[in-house]
């Protein structure tokens, strides 16, 4: 007896709700476009703001939108962007490459010169304020680390010969360290374009040979001696277009600074797993997700 | 309020009238913040302008900070006059450029200035003869002026503020419509320790202050003005009283001896010490009604009216503990640092810092050679030793730097901001009404780069603002 | 009047829920990253609690105690938290998204908070009349809702800190709420009634 | 309108389900749990109380009558211990305002108004200070007094011995104690003149 | 992923619901006063996530996602109050300890976020597995910390009071902290613990390298 | 010119003369006349005592940087005076592995875990303190001692010269009470009472507070709002508000404690609201609260509030009032 009151008791009440939360989720639905959290779900979740938009959430409504492209994560790359592109249901051109951050600098400790002794906040952009950087070129790493505090991947430490280094399997090529460095030093190249001179100075010969031993002098050899024409030299700097470039590698030996490299042929140093840790105390959350 | 600190902090007594030699001089007011810094003035502030040396060489720096870019009139090899015209503004905010000597013009190009930028300027080598160009000649009839004449002469003499910012004088001159201006303020503070320049200007020529003050009023049309000085200067009060008992025509030239406290010299503090009236944040001086002009400034104004000259040369004070003889200098504008040091009998010992300016706003040069600019009104050479700067410490949230700040900010949280980051933060607490002063980093215990944190802040926060306008634009 | 004084401010500070009876931890920890998204919490817990404790109150005495099934406590104060929170989730999307906004999105991370059953088990076994209960509810989220307020501002503050990777996070979190109830412990043996009663 | 049906019933299936094997679990535990208590509550009236076998506990009614005396108003349960038929004793379980809150204490006063025995059932003394009052150091002291008259600290001039810095909390055990002696009179146990 | 053997090691270290997911804390902090009540509520929980992740696999495509919450719920406590009933017949001295944290089961985030995040998706056998390993997992939590806390507290160690033992005495009383099983004490022995066990992981997983440090310096 | 590279640093080029290691060297500079009274009162026991605070907030300091490979911060003398406040908070008898580990706690969890000087949120030595009550309450709350050398003396009548209860506890036990207590007024200024270490003397407490005063270490509002709330609060209640002034750690905290720069709001309008919300709890707690006193707890509860202070009592700019007339 007492269990059959039991029964129809809990069984009414399970039936009041059961019976009003379907008449609410019908009466209340919200239109919502369902691909939003089908992209949300895909998208990396780092909230990295690479793409140009407030977070994931952002990238996601503006790409059912139509106001981003299925591959804008720089951060997902092509995994996620063929994903998005699926749920979409647009083709991606897939010749799109990922991309890397490159430190176009070369002037380390033993090689440049610092014009100053510099005493103050140990940040590139806080320093360049004052006295214009310590660093006797003025196009030349200051090698404080803005760039590497501003990655949100971990991807970049400050190596021990005063300049920064990128850890490719960590950068996602989302640019934050590009827009961070106050002297427009970073790049970011494909592995594919691999051949690149590595300085930005535009100052003439003999002012760069005064600061540093392997800036670029602007000197032409390399643009004469590329069989492909791909180099030209803009104002005391050379520049290679690189769809132009076959990596023959003819410019790297005879760069007379040695200021041009194939970063196809050479290892950069780096020490191993800089920063993740970082992320993995963070996304303690999130692990959970991912996993199951 | 419980103000029961010591005396440096206590909101000060106001309004007493002093008595400055059996005259009368005006309230002498204060402001509540700031600090009193050692002054260090004694080395010089007896000391009269001397004449500067021929320079081996001046250059003339083509970008003006806030007046903008300049672009040459001479090229390469010209010979040029002293107060010819070598470069002429690009943008509306500028003012054109003189050469300081007679000479050649060795090179036109990047040259490394104070600041540490490259910048375009022309280099000149005097032939040492000085002659005058033909082109300076005194005005006459100022009376018979209208104002946009005096301030379109003034904006022609290449006359910018000589309290440091180098803001273009005749855009200061050139009121809006709707304002109401009353009262023409002279900064003759000169708060900055170790600087006496103005301090030797306002006591060797006090008729040229008063002559430049009664020209500017005319340019704005005040019958009112001002000069206001710090009460450690008592002979600079005492010599332009003279100067204004004395001067015959133009409008009611007082002095106002304002307490000796850092940074009296700011021009919303100097307003609110001498006419108690606070200019709102975000706004300027003559939204009170008020115009500051430096003394300086009005001594180059009296220059050009009286004798013809543009603005080519100006006092600057060389000193500190680097220095062997410390001097107050008349120099050619242009001319290296290192030529006027060595006029005061070079370095004394390990020089450590050279800084344009005084210490407490001063930027410290990158090399010995930089040339001076129209803004350089001291070059503080400090040794070795006391160029030393200790490794900053954590905050330990003393509140010396928000209850010292004169504008009432909050820099620790300021700084806190910048060093996350946060720039809407930075922006909301204000970030953008540091004036730059530097008493919070004087008086933080743990050593903190304050100012530099938020002058980065502010650096991003415009940076950010510009963006924002370009998008929008777009 | 008094009586419900007293419920207020013993709930509230004395038997803080967070910091005295542990409940409500894991949103506590987890949703206190910024001090507006605390606010927004504290506010949809606060309503949460109140309306658990007034809803669960009826169904103790009106279903539960008349047929004699104090056992099914447990299973039908949960569904009937669950099954609301989810109503009133889906009525406030709809009709009110500035609301839903404020506070809407907190709403399904409450139903699994310890404090909401908490407060509806406790409201019973004091022995609280409806109004009784209601009180205790909303005094229970207010008591909540402060303690993550001064946490989130905490917080705020210590991301700056240079504190020490391993600890940083969840486990620093931690620790400052074991301060923060160090601190509460001020309140214990607060003679509440007393304090009223003047 | 046939899914919200469905809806409803299936949560009320689950519901349903769920109530079922609950009420076929809560028959088979509530025996046990039931006896169990009803053991627990023999088993302490027989170690506050030893002189007696038989407890009659106090109607509803009686007890409202206790408390309708203000001395009274702590008192939770009482009950009267007899053996052979002859009143022993009186067993309560009284509530006391201690340093930290309310204590809770089963306290049995045989028929000459002397202490039997004494439980702390609950109390929120600060543990090390008050909370000693548990111990059986204290408490033993308690067996065989108050025949005289009520009980004290030695503070207050008594031979109970409080514990050393919780003065406060040894004076409420003794304030409940002297509650039951004094209620063991009222009810007319005393003098082993029952009823 | 799902393999059952997969899932059930997950819980225990990789995915520790307590020291890596961070659920359930509250009693986590509750139950961890003493070796034996942590041992009580692991295994009641265990139990109750064993059952429901079972009968949410089961029902995993009946249920329709509009009524999902209230009907795992209705499940959890369900198994929640079994458990409740089923202890306090049988260890009452631990059912006395543990109180409200019993029903309290029904909201311990862990138990709903494995129905949630797991067994609607994975097939009955997978879903037992994983309930053991997050249930073992969650003791094992619960030992370690109690492990800690009870002797520091007490000075004693492995006090079942259901068992009529009184413990291990590792030290006097005298020096005991009894804040440690206080609240306070439950907060920071976790957070403490918490943090050695992320120090222990990130040596593992690489020695040294101090990663980025963000901010503008100092 | 000498070639060695020029110095580049940001503006100012000058900078004051106060430091943190001097500032924290003045704090306990400050601290020694009530410490000296203290030991002076309660003998070698509170010599020992304050050593051990010392020892313990030192060693700890020194000895959990180097685990985990930090710069050592000891030279900045702050752990010196978090040391010394944890012994001046116990009581005088207690046990000194209490003091020791009270200054483990104080500085190894509340300060160095959260970052270090300038980052911890509540203030380490009182924390010690709430850590040793709540741990060995049994140690920790008894070793108060009246000082021999008021053995006898008139006004101390009917009071049990070796009770280990200070003025706040009897007052909280009825013992005493009444508006006017006048006969405690002297003992209580000069600190011949029973009471922790360093709280006792108001006398030596002020000394030191002039000195930090006249430093420009502290300002006054913290205290005064601070001592002034509680002389309000306790008087509406009909207590005598003398009694409450000089009693218990109310001095010490207000000087001391609560304006410990790193617990308490930045500007001035924060630190008048946290002196004034301190008042209020203190007097609560020691009417109404479970512990006759309430200074310790009253400022750790206010350390949690200072970060929602700070960010919502912000001071007017310069020109701000005149912006909205
Ligand atoms: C963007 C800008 C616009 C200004 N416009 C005016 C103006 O219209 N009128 C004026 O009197 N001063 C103007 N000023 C000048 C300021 O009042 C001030 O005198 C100048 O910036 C130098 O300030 P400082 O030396 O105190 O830093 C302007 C300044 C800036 C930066
Ligand atoms: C902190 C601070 C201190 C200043 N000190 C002085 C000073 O001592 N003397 C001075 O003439 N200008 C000083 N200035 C600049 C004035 O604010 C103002 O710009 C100047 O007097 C305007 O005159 P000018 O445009 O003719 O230079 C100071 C500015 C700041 C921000
Ligand atoms: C943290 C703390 C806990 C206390 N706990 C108790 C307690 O449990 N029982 C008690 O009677 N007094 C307690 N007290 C009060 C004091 O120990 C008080 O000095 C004592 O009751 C009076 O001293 P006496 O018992 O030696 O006369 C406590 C005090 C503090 C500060
Ligand atoms: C005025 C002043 C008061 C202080 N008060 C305390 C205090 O009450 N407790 C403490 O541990 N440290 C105190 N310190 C030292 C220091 O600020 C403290 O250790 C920091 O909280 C550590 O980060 C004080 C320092 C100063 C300057
Ligand atoms: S290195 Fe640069 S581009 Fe690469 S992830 Fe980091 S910030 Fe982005
Ligand atoms: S690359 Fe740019 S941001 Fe990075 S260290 Fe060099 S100067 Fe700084
Ligand atoms: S914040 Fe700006 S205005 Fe204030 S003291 Fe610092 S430098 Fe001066
Ligand atoms: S003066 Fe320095 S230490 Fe003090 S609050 Fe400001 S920044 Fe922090
Ligand atoms: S267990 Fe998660 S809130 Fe309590």
């Amino acid at each position: 007896m007492n269990s059959l009151i039991a029964l129809v008791s809990m069984g009414a009440l399970g039936l009041i709700f059961g019976l009003s939360l379907g008449v609410a989720a019908r009466k209340f639905a919200v239109e919502k476009d369902p691909r939003v959290d089908e992209i949300l779900e895909v998208l990396p979740g780092a909230n990295c703001g690479g793409c140009g938009y407030p977070g994931c959430s952002g990238l996601a409504d503006a790409v059912v939108a139509g106001n981003a492209p299925a591959d804008a994560c720089p951060v997902g790359k092509a995994p996620v962007a063929a994903k998005v592109a699926e749920i979409m249901g647009v083709k991606l051109d897939s010749s799109a490459e990922p991309k890397y951050a490159r430190v176009m600098c070369l002037g380390d400790r033993t090689r440049a010169i610092e014009l100053f002794e510099y005493h103050g906040i140990r940040d590139c952009r806080a320093a360049q304020l004052v006295g214009g950087g310590s660093k006797g070129c003025t196009y030349g790493c200051l090698g404080l680390g803005s760039c590497v505090s501003a990655c949100p991947f971990g991807a970049m430490s400050m190596g021990e010969d005063g300049l920064p280094k990128v850890d490719d399997d960590l950068c996602t090529g989302c640019g934050k360290c590009v827009a961070a460095c106050p002297r427009g030093i970073i790049g970011l190249r494909s592995k594919k374009d691999s051949v690149n001179v590595m300085c930005r100075s535009h100052a003439r010969g003999p002012e760069v040979k005064k600061v540093c031993s392997i800036g670029c002098i602007g000197c032409g050899i390399c643009a004469k001696n590329c069989p492909e024409k791909a180099i030209t030299i803009v104002d005391n700097l050379a520049v290679i277009d690189n769809s132009k470039c076959t990596r023959c590698g003819i410019c790297v030996e005879k760069c007379p600074a040695k200021c041009i490299i194939d970063y196809a042929k050479i290892e950069p140093a780096l020490p191993a797993g800089a920063g993740c840790e970082n992320l993995a105390s963070a996304s303690g959350g999130e692990g959970s997700k991912a996993a199951s | 309020m419980l103000y029961c600190q010591a005396a440096r902090r206590v909101r000060p007594v106001s309004s007493l009238g002093v008595a400055y030699k059996g005259v009368r001089c005006m309230p002498r007011g204060s402001f509540r913040g700031g600090i009193h810094p050692p002054e260090n003035k004694s080395s010089t502030s007896g000391l009269p302008i001397v004449a500067a040396q021929q320079p081996s060489k001046v250059v003339v720096l083509l970008n003006m900070g806030t007046s903008g870019a300049l672009s040459s009139m001479v090229a390469r090899g010209d010979s040029v006059l002293r107060g010819q015209k070598i470069a002429d503004p690009v943008g509306r905010m500028g003012v054109p450029s003189y050469s300081p000597v007679s000479g050649k013009v060795t090179a036109i190009g990047a040259a490394r200035t104070g600041l540490g930028t490259l910048d375009q300027a022309i280099t000149i080598e005097p032939d040492g003869q000085d002659t005058l160009d033909e082109s300076c000649v005194p005005v006459e009839n100022v009376d018979k002026l209208s104002q946009a004449e005096i301030v379109s002469i003034i904006r022609e003499a290449g006359i910018v503020g000589m309290g440091g910012a180098q803001f273009p004088t005749h855009v200061k001159l050139t009121l809006p419509q709707d304002a109401r201006v009353d009262t023409l303020l002279i900064n003759g503070a000169e708060c900055e320790p170790y600087l006496t320049a103005d301090h030797r200007l306002m006591v060797e020529r006090p008729r040229d202050v008063v002559r430049g003050t009664q020209i500017l009023m005319k340019a704005i049309g005040v019958d009112r003005a001002v000069i206001g000085v710090e009460d450690n200067k008592p002979d600079a009060v005492e010599a332009l009283r003279r100067a204004i008992a004395e001067a015959t025509a133009g409008g009611a030239v007082e002095v106002a001896a304002v307490r000796t406290h850092y940074p009296q010299g700011s021009e919303k503090h100097l307003i609110k010490s001498v006419l108690g009236r606070e200019v709102p944040p975000g706004r300027l001086p003559f939204h009170v009604g008020v115009v500051v002009n430096n003394v300086g400034t009005a001594v180059a104004v009296a220059d050009r009216f009286d004798r013809g000259l543009p603005l080519i040369e100006r006092v600057v004070t060389v000193t500190g503990s680097g220095v062997a003889k410390p001097s107050n200098i008349m120099m050619k504008i242009g001319t290296p640092a290192i030529e006027l040091i060595e006029q005061c009998g070079g370095f004394a010992g390990d020089p450590g810092k050279i800084i344009f300016g005084g210490p407490m706003m001063g930027a410290a040069v990158p090399a010995a050679d930089v040339p001076t600019t129209k803004g350089t009104s001291g070059i503080l050479v400090l040794d070795r030793a006391e160029s030393r700067s200790v490794e900053p410490m954590p905050c330990i949230r003393c509140g010396r730097c928000v209850e010292s700040c004169p504008m009432r900010l909050e820099p620790a949280l300021l700084h806190q901001w910048c060093e996350a980051k946060l720039w809407n933060e930075a922006e909301a607490y204000h970030a953008l009404d540091c004036i730059e002063c530097g008493v919070c980093s004087y008086e933080c215990p743990s050593r903190r780069n304050l100012v530099q944190a938020i002058k980065y802040a502010k650096a991003e926060i415009g940076a950010r603002r510009r963006a924002a306008r370009e998008r929008g634009d777009k | 009047m008094k009586q419900l004084l007293v419920i207020l401010f013993s709930q509230a500070l004395v038997n803080n829920y967070m910091l005295a009876r542990i409940l409500g931890t894991c949103p506590f920890i987890g949703v206190s990253q910024q001090f507006e998204t605390a606010t927004g919490m504290s506010l949809a817990v606060v309503f949460v609690m109140t309306m658990a404790s007034v809803i669960t109150w009826l169904v103790q005495h009106f279903i539960l105690n008349p047929l004699g099934m104090a056992y099914l406590q447990t299973v039908s104060f949960i569904l009937v938290i669950a099954a609301l929170v989810q109503l009133i989730e889906m009525v406030i999307k709809k009709n009110s998204p500035g609301l839903y906004r404020a506070l809407g999105i907190y709403l399904p991370l409450i139903t699994t908070n310890c404090a909401v059953l908490g407060v509806a088990i406790i409201n019973i076994s004091s022995n609280y009349n409806l109004i009784e209960s209601a009180v205790s509810g909303a005094a229970g989220g207010l008591g909540w809702g402060l303690a993550i307020m001064l946490f989130a501002a905490i917080r705020e503050r210590q991301r700056l800190a240079p504190i020490s990777q391993a600890m940083q996070g969840f486990p620093i979190a931690l620790v400052t709420t074991g301060l923060l109830a160090m601190a509460f412990l001020g309140f214990s043996g607060f003679d509440v009634a007393r304090f009223i009663g003047l | 309108m046939r899914d919200t049906v469905k809806l409803g019933l299936i949560l009320m299936l689950i519901c349903a389900v769920s109530a079922g094997s609950l009420s076929y679990v809560y028959g088979v535990t509530s025996k046990i749990i039931d006896e169990r208590k009803a053991l627990e509550v023999a088993r302490a009236l027989a170690v506050v109380l030893p002189s007696a076998q038989d407890f009659e506990k106090l109607t509803e009614e009686e007890l409202a009558d206790v408390k309708a005396d203000a001395r009274f108003s702590g008192i939770e349960e009482a009950y009267r211990g007899s053996a052979d038929g002859e009143v022993r004793g009186v067993v309560a379980k009284v509530l006391t305002s201690g340093y930290g809150g309310k204590i809770a204490l089963l306290v049995g006063v045989s028929s000459d108004l002397s202490v039997e025995g004494l439980e702390v059932l609950s109390h929120s003394e600060t543990p090390g200070l008050g909370g000693e009052i548990t111990k059986s150091a204290f408490r033993s002291q308690f067996a065989g007094k108050g025949s005289s008259g009520p009980l004290a600290v030695n503070k207050d001039g008594g031979e109970i011995v409080a514990i050393s810095s919780a003065t406060i909390s040894s004076r409420a055990v003794v304030a409940g104690v002297n509650t039951v002696r004094d209620l063991t009179a009222a009810l007319g146990v005393a003098g082993g003149a029952g009823r | 992923m799902s393999s059952p053997l997969q899932a059930f090691t997950n819980g225990i270290y990789k995915e520790n619901p307590t020291f890596r997911l961070l659920l359930g804390m509250c009693p986590t902090i509750a139950a961890s006063m003493a070796v034996s009540n942590g041992i009580g509520m692991g295994l009641a929980a265990t139990f109750v996530l064993i059952g429901s992740n079972l009968i949410i696999s089961l029902l995993r495509s009946v249920i329709p996602s509009e009524i999902r919450i209230p009907c795992y719920i209705v499940v959890i406590a369900t198994f929640v109050t079994i458990v409740d009933l089923v202890m306090n017949a049988f260890l009452p001295e631990l059912h006395a300890v543990l109180g409200v944290f019993v029903p309290l089961i029904v909201v311990n985030c862990i138990i709903l976020a494995r129905a949630e995040a797991f067994a609607s998706k994975n097939g009955p056998v997978a879903s037992i597995m994983d309930g053991l390993g997050m249930g073992l997992g969650f003791t094992v939590a619960l030992i370690v910390l109690s492990a800690i806390r009870e002797p520091l507290a007490t000075g004693v160690i492995l006090a079942a009071a259901d068992f009529g033992f009184d413990g291990i005495r590792l030290f006097p009383q005298r020096y005991a902290m009894a804040i440690v099983n206080q609240p306070v004490g439950g907060f920071i022995t976790l957070g403490l613990a918490i943090g050695a066990v992320n120090l222990i992981t990130s040596k593992k997983k690489s020695k040294g390298s101090h990663g980025a440090q963000g901010g503008a310096g100092k | 010119m000498a070639d060695s590279k020029l110095i580049v640093t940001p503006a100012p080029h000058l900078r004051g003369n106060i430091d943190t290691p001097t500032l924290m060297r003045d704090v306990v500079i400050a601290l020694l006349p009530a410490c000296v009274a203290g030991v002076y009162f309660f003998g070698v026991p509170a010599l020992i005592s304050l050593v051990s605070g010392v020892v313990g907030c030192v060693g700890a300091e020194l000895v959990f940087e180097k685990l985990s490979k930090k710069p050592v911060t000891i030279g900045d003398w702050s752990a010196v005076v978090t040391g010394l406040l944890v012994a001046m908070v116990l009581p005088p008898h207690v046990p000194a592995w209490i003091v020791v580990l009270s200054g483990v706690f104080a500085i190894g969890i509340v300060k160095l875990l959260f970052g270090g000087l300038g980052y911890n949120v509540f203030n380490p030595a009182l924390a010690g303190r709430a850590f040793a009550t709540a741990a060995w309450s049994a140690l920790a709350t008894t070793g108060y001692v009246w000082p021999a050398s008021i053995e006898g003396a008139a006004w101390a009548r009917g009071i049990d010269a070796v009770t280990s209860a200070t003025p706040l506890t009897m007052l909280k036990m009825g013992e005493i009470g009444g508006t006017s207590m006048s006969r405690f007024y002297m003992p209580l200024f000069l600190g011949n009472v029973a009471g922790s270490l360093g709280e006792t003397s108001a006398l030596a407490l002020l000394i030191g507070a002039v000195y930090l005063l006249w430093r420009t270490h502290i300002s006054l509002r913290i205290p005064m709002s601070y001592i002034i709330t509680v002389a309000v609060v306790t008087a509406l209640y009909g207590q005598d508000p003398l009694f409450h002034v000089l009693s218990g750690g109310l001095i010490l905290g207000a000087f001391f404690m609560a304006t410990d720069y790193v617990t308490s709001p930045i500007n001035a309008k924060g630190q008048i609201i946290f002196g004034i919300g301190c008042g209020i709890l203190t007097s609560l707690i020691r009417l109404f609260g479970g512990y006759p006193e309430g200074v310790a707890y009253s400022i750790l509860i206010m350390n949690a509030a200072v970060p929602m202070i700070d960010r919502f009592a912000r001071p007017k700019r310069f020109g701000e009032v005149k912006a909205r007339a």
